[in-house]
């Protein structure tokens, strides 16, 4: 089954042209990295899919359906989930607090007005098993604010993947991190079970092609290319803007 | 765990002091004591709003105002009973901000808070010009105080109503506060984009808070106009918006108690102090200036830094 | 001759009296007017469009800069040395404050917000300490102390004198903003203090002048509205409210923004209080509030 | 830091403990003038008699009516301290409090006064919003409310839903001077006025006694035109103003008034048009000076001139200007008589003010010389008194307000007896857009 179709997909930024009909096509369980220098639209892109930003024109589709004008919320609650290029956290809350909005949001719970969430004790539990999972179980108790640029990121990979989604946007989930600490995202996303698609914006070549089934190459708000690691690394165009500009 | 039984022994204690004040200061700070719990909660309504929402409104003396108008205008021109009227005002507050919300809510920051000036400042204009009906600047005196067979006429008495009804709503409030939804304004105050990405309706969220926030805004106002037994268009200024502002930063906002306590320093230093100099307004300025320095995040703020220091050692 | 035209004293008449001259002499009013406004919002929006800053004390620079250009015209008779010596005093508090206390709180709008309401009340009760509670009426330069006729009607030399003012530091801020360098780095500065310190900017002086220069603009106005509106407690708050209008409506942090802003509040107020008497009171804020519903960042706003 | 040093919240304050740290400092001590009869009585029957008889005055200190509120209380202890700060055999002592000229904050302190201080009887109060909630906080509280401010709404002296017998009113009414105001200018050859009222219901009131009384002499006004409070520019008005008129009558209280003064002459109407101006806000005693030519030859009307030639005015005046560098307006003279009023009905009872409606009785059966002229009250306690135009002429090189004409034992209903005034069918709460028909405000029930 297809898990998301882009569909001749442009936007215009008061007449800057940032996608020029953008068609794409992610299988379910796929693992799918997007590449292209600054300003090529993968950010774009992405605002796209999630709802952020709405499509000039064109059409995108998640599991069959329809989200073009979907909001953000409801397509999160179809199943899709992201983490932002920027870290974009909750700077005053703690770990554990966060993760419990990301598990309720998936919940549809939050509208309950007068029970303590402090009495949802399964929640509580299931917070925890989140971020024992992905390395976090030390910072629960720390504000977010106070956390290291590494567990940050990390936290934001937990928090996307708290909801259990089906198809997972990764925006550069790597930048800025040490060699070190880029192995334990790779690890994460390694471990991820295998019918999550996965679309990911990616600088660093070597993570983006140890981690993907199939790759796209964006240039100027077009997509140039796509195809496997050896399709992409055959590809001359590729290769004089992309890699050439390395 | 002690904390959590400390915090608790140290509220049981306040209130039992709350309860037993008339019985220990004389009637005029008695008065004044009603006049702080009705500040702290019109403080706290505004704190669901500005402190958990992130949310500065400088309008939220309208639904404060609309409530007490309510009132007076049930009680004096249609001689409604008293007591009747209170459930009415609550109404009229809440739909104000049903209707008013999602005018305000289409903008943040601090377009959002110039908007609900500008509405209440529309507001304020109509009780301020439609003199046959509110009596205009004169305002509207014999507001009769509720009576539940037992009579509110007399300030301890009506002391215990007010701290009753306060009490009541400051745990509603608290209650919403750590509730999911509570805990999700919160998300929203600190990102309203990652919110949405987890599948947050933001817009709802912060709509109910609005709609909530003017509704106990309206208790707060009911109250007033019961208290001084008349209303006026001071009730709707911009200046009682600011102050309600000005009590939450004060005392911290996004804590509640905080609010509560802000409110009621203030309304107490006003009262103290322009009775020792008529260069109150300047001790006032001073003091923010200095609360703004040494402990930004409020008076509670300080106490949550001292904690945090201390829990980091 | 307007006045003999008119029907006698019949209301519905008189405000129909097809007279071109009133028109021009309401429009002028407007103008003017908005002048004062402008003077007033440039500061403000310009201020919160690099520093985010809502600034609560502007309408105190105002107040205590009429107040200290009043001081000064009636110890040396000067009109200019009155200009002059409040803006340069009202710079330096400016400078002061935003230096030694709004620094502090970069971008940390609740602590800001705290700070400049209690520099409102301070200097709220020092003027009337210092100054009284009664109105005081500035004296108007001698040369502009007059009205040329406008048909039936006398205007009065001073309000033209205000739009020649208005118009010149419109444009005295429209070409430092376009043809300077700091003015780039103005522009560079509002729309990303992160570009602008990427390029170099001296982000921390930027601040400082910007606010200084705001809150002389404000004393300006205080000293050019002096003979027109009088100074007096209060002032301060009912002027702040105005600027606030006026920026709501041209959309914060935009110069072109304040300057229609405050030609459309000047002449809204104007025209509708003449014409639509009854509507007194809301002719500024209910087409604050539409513009406001219809377009939530003002004319000119970005998010 | 806060809560140690600036917040002694006095938990321990027994009902009639010693005076705390607070009762000492500031207004209070400087108005304390029982202080020093305290500390030199002796226990016993000579303290009994100089027990102090307690004042509480309720006038803006802070805020936009500061000033209004400065002159009272200066007009107010003036007098107190000419009678040496007693009266009927007791030292007297002030509590002065602010009320910020907002309603709630006048019962927040007049609740001080009485259940903290203990005082006897209220007085001061500038705006009418504070005096209408005072008076409703009098009357439940059965609290002596003698009004020697400003606060000049009708209705608190008139029977009718205010109605309070524990009030009297010194100072004055607001229809009171618009009435003889439209006497006057009827007499004095005007039949079409245009009329420029602050748009408040004090001036509504004001400008519709105005109205009424002008319509039923047989002149009529041709256009109102209602200026909201604070506005900036009066241009919209003064362009659209009806040219075709004999003169334009005014009610602009505070800086509005100065602001109409100066853009009256800014765009040529003064000379053209002639002004009265009800109650003289334009020509505001403070104003004129700073005005200069451009108040020359306004007419007003009021209770009250610096100019008036009596002994009783020329002792206030000087007395005045000792202490406050200017001339005396409205409020001065205001505070002085409301003071002397007090001082005479102590006098009367002899000190024993323990039944209220006695004290009261003693209030309104008042009569003596101020410098407003002759003093009396009426049976609901509110003052009748004279009224006078006056017009603005140079006096020893400065402009001053000289009265022309005197309506002595004017009362709250002039011209009307009480029974006509209340037969007409309207007020002024609803007739604010009806100024121009006479036939509507004359209609009788």
């Amino acid at each position: 089954m297809t898990a998301l179709t882009v569909e001749n997909v442009s936007k215009n930024f008061g007449g800057v042209a940032a996608l020029k009909d953008i068609s794409l096509d992610v299988q379910e369980g796929e693992r799918r990295v997007l590449l292209g220098p600054n300003g090529a639209g993968k950010t774009t892109l992405f605002h796209t899919i999630s709802g952020n930003v709405v499509p000039s024109a064109g059409r995108i589709a998640l599991f069959g359906l329809d989200i073009t004008r979907l909001r953000p919320d409801r397509r999160a609650r179809l199943g899709l989930a992201r983490t932002f290029q920027i870290t974009n956290l909750f700077p005053r809350l703690t770990a554990l607090d966060s993760v419990l909005l990301a598990l309720g949001g998936a919940s549809g719970r939050g509208m309950q007005l007068i029970r303590p969430l402090s009495s949802y004790r399964s929640l509580y539990g299931e917070a925890q098993q989140v971020l024992d999972r992905w390395g976090l179980a030390a910072t629960a108790r720390r504000i977010v604010r106070t956390l290291s640029y590494g567990e940050q990121r990390q936290l934001e990979i937990a928090l996307a993947l708290a909801g259990k989604p089906r198809l997972l946007l990764l925006d550069e989930p790597t930048a800025g991190l040490s060699p070190a600490e880029t192995r334990r995202v790779v690890a994460m996303v390694h471990e991820l079970p295998r019918d999550m698609t996965i679309v990911m914006i990616e600088h660093d070549m070597d993570v983006a092609f140890e981690l993907a089934d199939r790759i796209a190459v964006m240039h100027l708000g077009r997509l140039i290319a796509e195809g496997d690691e050896a399709a992409i690394r055959a590809n001359k165009q590729v290769t004089e803007i992309y890699l050439g500009a390395e | 765990m002690t904390v959590r039984i400390w915090s608790l022994a140290g509220a049981l204690a306040v209130l039992a002091l709350l309860i037993a004040l008339p019985d220990v200061v004389r009637g005029y700070y008695v008065a004044l004591a009603t006049k702080m719990l009705i500040f702290a909660l019109f403080a706290m309504s505004l704190d669901l709003l500005l402190g958990y929402t992130g949310l500065a409104s400088l309008g939220h003396a309208t639904y404060f105002g609309v409530a007490a108008y309510t009132v007076a205008l049930l009680v004096v021109r249609a001689g409604v009973n008293s007591a009747t009227a209170f459930p009415a005002a609550l109404a009229a507050a809440t739909v104000t901000g049903v209707l008013f919300a999602p005018l305000a809510l289409r903008a943040r920051g601090s377009y959002f808070l110039m908007i609900t000036f500008a509405l209440a400042q529309v507001v304020w204009s109509i009780a301020f010009g439609w003199r046959s009906l509110t009596n205009g600047d004169d305002g509207m005196p014999n507001v009769v105080r509720p009576d539940f067979g037992w009579s509110l006429d007399n300030t301890v008495s009506f002391y215990h109503f007010v701290l009753a009804t306060v009490g009541v709503a400051a745990l509603l409030l608290a209650a919403i506060a750590n509730s999911p939804f509570g805990r999700a304004l919160r998300g929203i105050r600190e990102s309203e984009s990652r919110m949405q990405a987890l599948g947050y309706d933001v817009w709802r969220y912060q709509y109910v808070a609005f709609v909530l926030s003017a509704f106990f805004a309206g208790i707060a106002g009911a109250l007033y106009a019961y208290y001084n037994r008349f209303v006026g268009p001071e009730y709707l200024n911009v200046v009682q918006s600011a102050e309600a502002l000005i009590m939450v930063i004060l005392g911290g906002a996004g804590t509640l108690l905080g609010p509560a306590i802000g409110a009621a320093l203030i309304v107490y230093l006003e009262d103290f102090v322009s009775s020792m100099t008529e260069h109150w307004v300047l001790v006032l300025g001073i003091i923010y200036v200095l609360v703004t320095l040494f402990a930004p995040r409020g008076l509670i703020g300080l106490v949550v830094e001292f904690r945090q220091r201390r829990a980091a050692k | 001759m307007p006045a003999q035209g008119a029907g006698a004293g019949a209301i519905a008449d008189r405000r129909g009296r097809g007279c071109s001259m009133i028109w021009v002499i309401q429009t002028l009013n407007g103008v003017a007017f908005g002048m004062l406004l402008f003077l007033l919002a440039a500061g403000l929006s310009l201020i919160y469009g690099l520093m985010k800053i809502l600034n609560l004390t502007h309408g105190s620079f105002y107040l205590v800069g009429g107040y200290i250009g009043l001081t000064v015209m009636r110890l040396t008779g000067s009109f200019v040395l009155a200009l002059i010596a409040a803006a340069v005093a009202i710079a330096l508090v400016g400078a002061a404050i935003e230096r030694f206390f709004l620094r502090r709180f970069h971008l940390d709008e609740l602590p800001q917000t705290l700070l400049t309401f209690g520099f409102l009340f301070i200097f709220a009760d020092l003027s009337l300490w210092i100054w009284g509670g009664n109105p005081l009426m500035l004296n108007e330069p001698q040369i502009f102390a007059r009205s040329v006729p406008m048909g039936d009607y006398a205007y009065p030399v001073y309000r033209l004198f205000l739009i020649a003012v208005g118009l010149a530091v419109a444009g005295a801020l429209w070409w430092f903003q376009e043809h300077t360098r700091l003015g780039t780095m103005l522009r560079a500065g509002v729309d990303d203090a992160e570009i602008a310190r990427a390029l170099g900017i001296n982000v921390s002086l930027l601040f400082t002048l910007v606010f200084a220069v705001g809150a002389a603009l404000a004393a300006l106005a205080g000293v050019l509205a002096g003979p027109v509106l009088s100074l007096y407690p209060g002032a301060d708050f009912e002027v702040l409210i105005l600027a606030f209008v006026v920026v709501i409506v041209g959309g914060l942090g935009s110069l072109r923004g304040a300057l229609v802003g405050a030609l459309l509040v000047g002449i809204l107020d104007n025209f509708g209080k003449a014409y639509f008497p009854e509507f007194a009171l809301f002719t500024v804020f209910v087409p604050m509030a539409v513009i406001l519903v219809v377009r939530p960042t003002g004319l000119f706003g970005r998010r | 830091m806060m809560s140690e040093n600036t917040v002694p919240f006095d938990l321990t304050i027994a009902p009639h403990a010693d005076e705390g740290p607070a009762r000492r400092c500031g207004l209070r001590a400087i108005a304390t003038a029982g202080v020093a009869a305290l500390l030199f009585a002796v226990p016993s029957l000579a303290a009994r008699a100089a027990e102090p008889i307690k004042i509480g005055i309720l006038v803006p200190l802070s805020g936009n009516f500061a000033v209004n509120g400065q002159q009272t209380l200066t007009g107010l202890k003036m007098y107190f301290d000419k009678v040496g700060n007693k009266a009927g055999g007791h030292p007297l002592e002030l509590f002065v409090e602010d009320t910020q000229g907002k309603p709630d904050v006048a019962v927040t302190k007049a609740r001080k006064l009485v259940q903290g201080d203990g005082v006897a009887v209220l007085t001061g109060v500038v705006t009418s919003g504070a005096a209408i909630a005072l008076n409703a906080f009098s009357r439940d509280n059965k609290e002596p409310l003698v009004l020697s401010g400003d606060a000049g709404a009708d209705e608190l002296t008139m029977p009718g839903p205010l109605v309070n017998p524990y009030l009297v009113r010194t100072s004055q009414n607001g229809r009171m001077v618009a009435a003889v105001g439209a006497d006057w200018a009827y007499k004095k050859g005007w039949r079409k006025v245009a009329m420029i009222g602050s748009d408040y219901a004090g001036g509504v009131d004001v400008n519709f006694a105005f109205a009424q009384a002008f319509c039923r002499l047989g002149g009529k006004v041709t256009q109102a035109e209602w200026p909201p409070i604070d506005t900036p520019d009066f241009g919209p008005y003064l362009t659209t103003l009806d040219r075709n008129v004999d003169a334009v009558v005014t009610f602009e209280p505070g800086a509005d008034g100065l602001r109409l003064a100066r853009q009256y002459s800014d765009f040529g109407l003064k000379g053209k048009l002639p002004v009265l101006d009800l109650y003289a806000g334009l020509v505001y005693e403070p104003n004129l000076p700073q005005l200069g030519a451009a108040t020359l030859g306004m007419y007003s009307a009021l209770f009250y001139s610096p100019m008036l030639k009596t002994p009783e005015n020329e002792r206030f005046v000087a007395e005045f200007q000792k202490r406050m560098h200017s001339l005396p307006a409205n409020e001065g003279p205001n505070g002085y008589v409301g003071a002397h009023a007090i001082v005479d009905a102590i006098n009367a009872l002899h000190g024993d003010l323990s039944d209220k409606m006695k004290f009261i009785a003693a209030l309104k059966a008042i009569k003596f010389d101020s410098p407003k002229g002759e003093i009396s009250l009426d049976k609901y306690g509110q003052v009748i008194q004279s009224m006078y135009i006056r017009q603005v002429e140079m006096v020893d090189g400065q402009p001053a307000n000289v009265p022309i004409a005197t309506y002595k034992n004017v009362d709250q209903f002039w011209p009307y007896t009480e029974a006509e005034f209340a037969s007409f069918k309207y007020t002024y709460k609803d007739s604010k857009n009806s100024l121009t028909d006479c036939a509507r405000l004359l209609a009788k029930n």
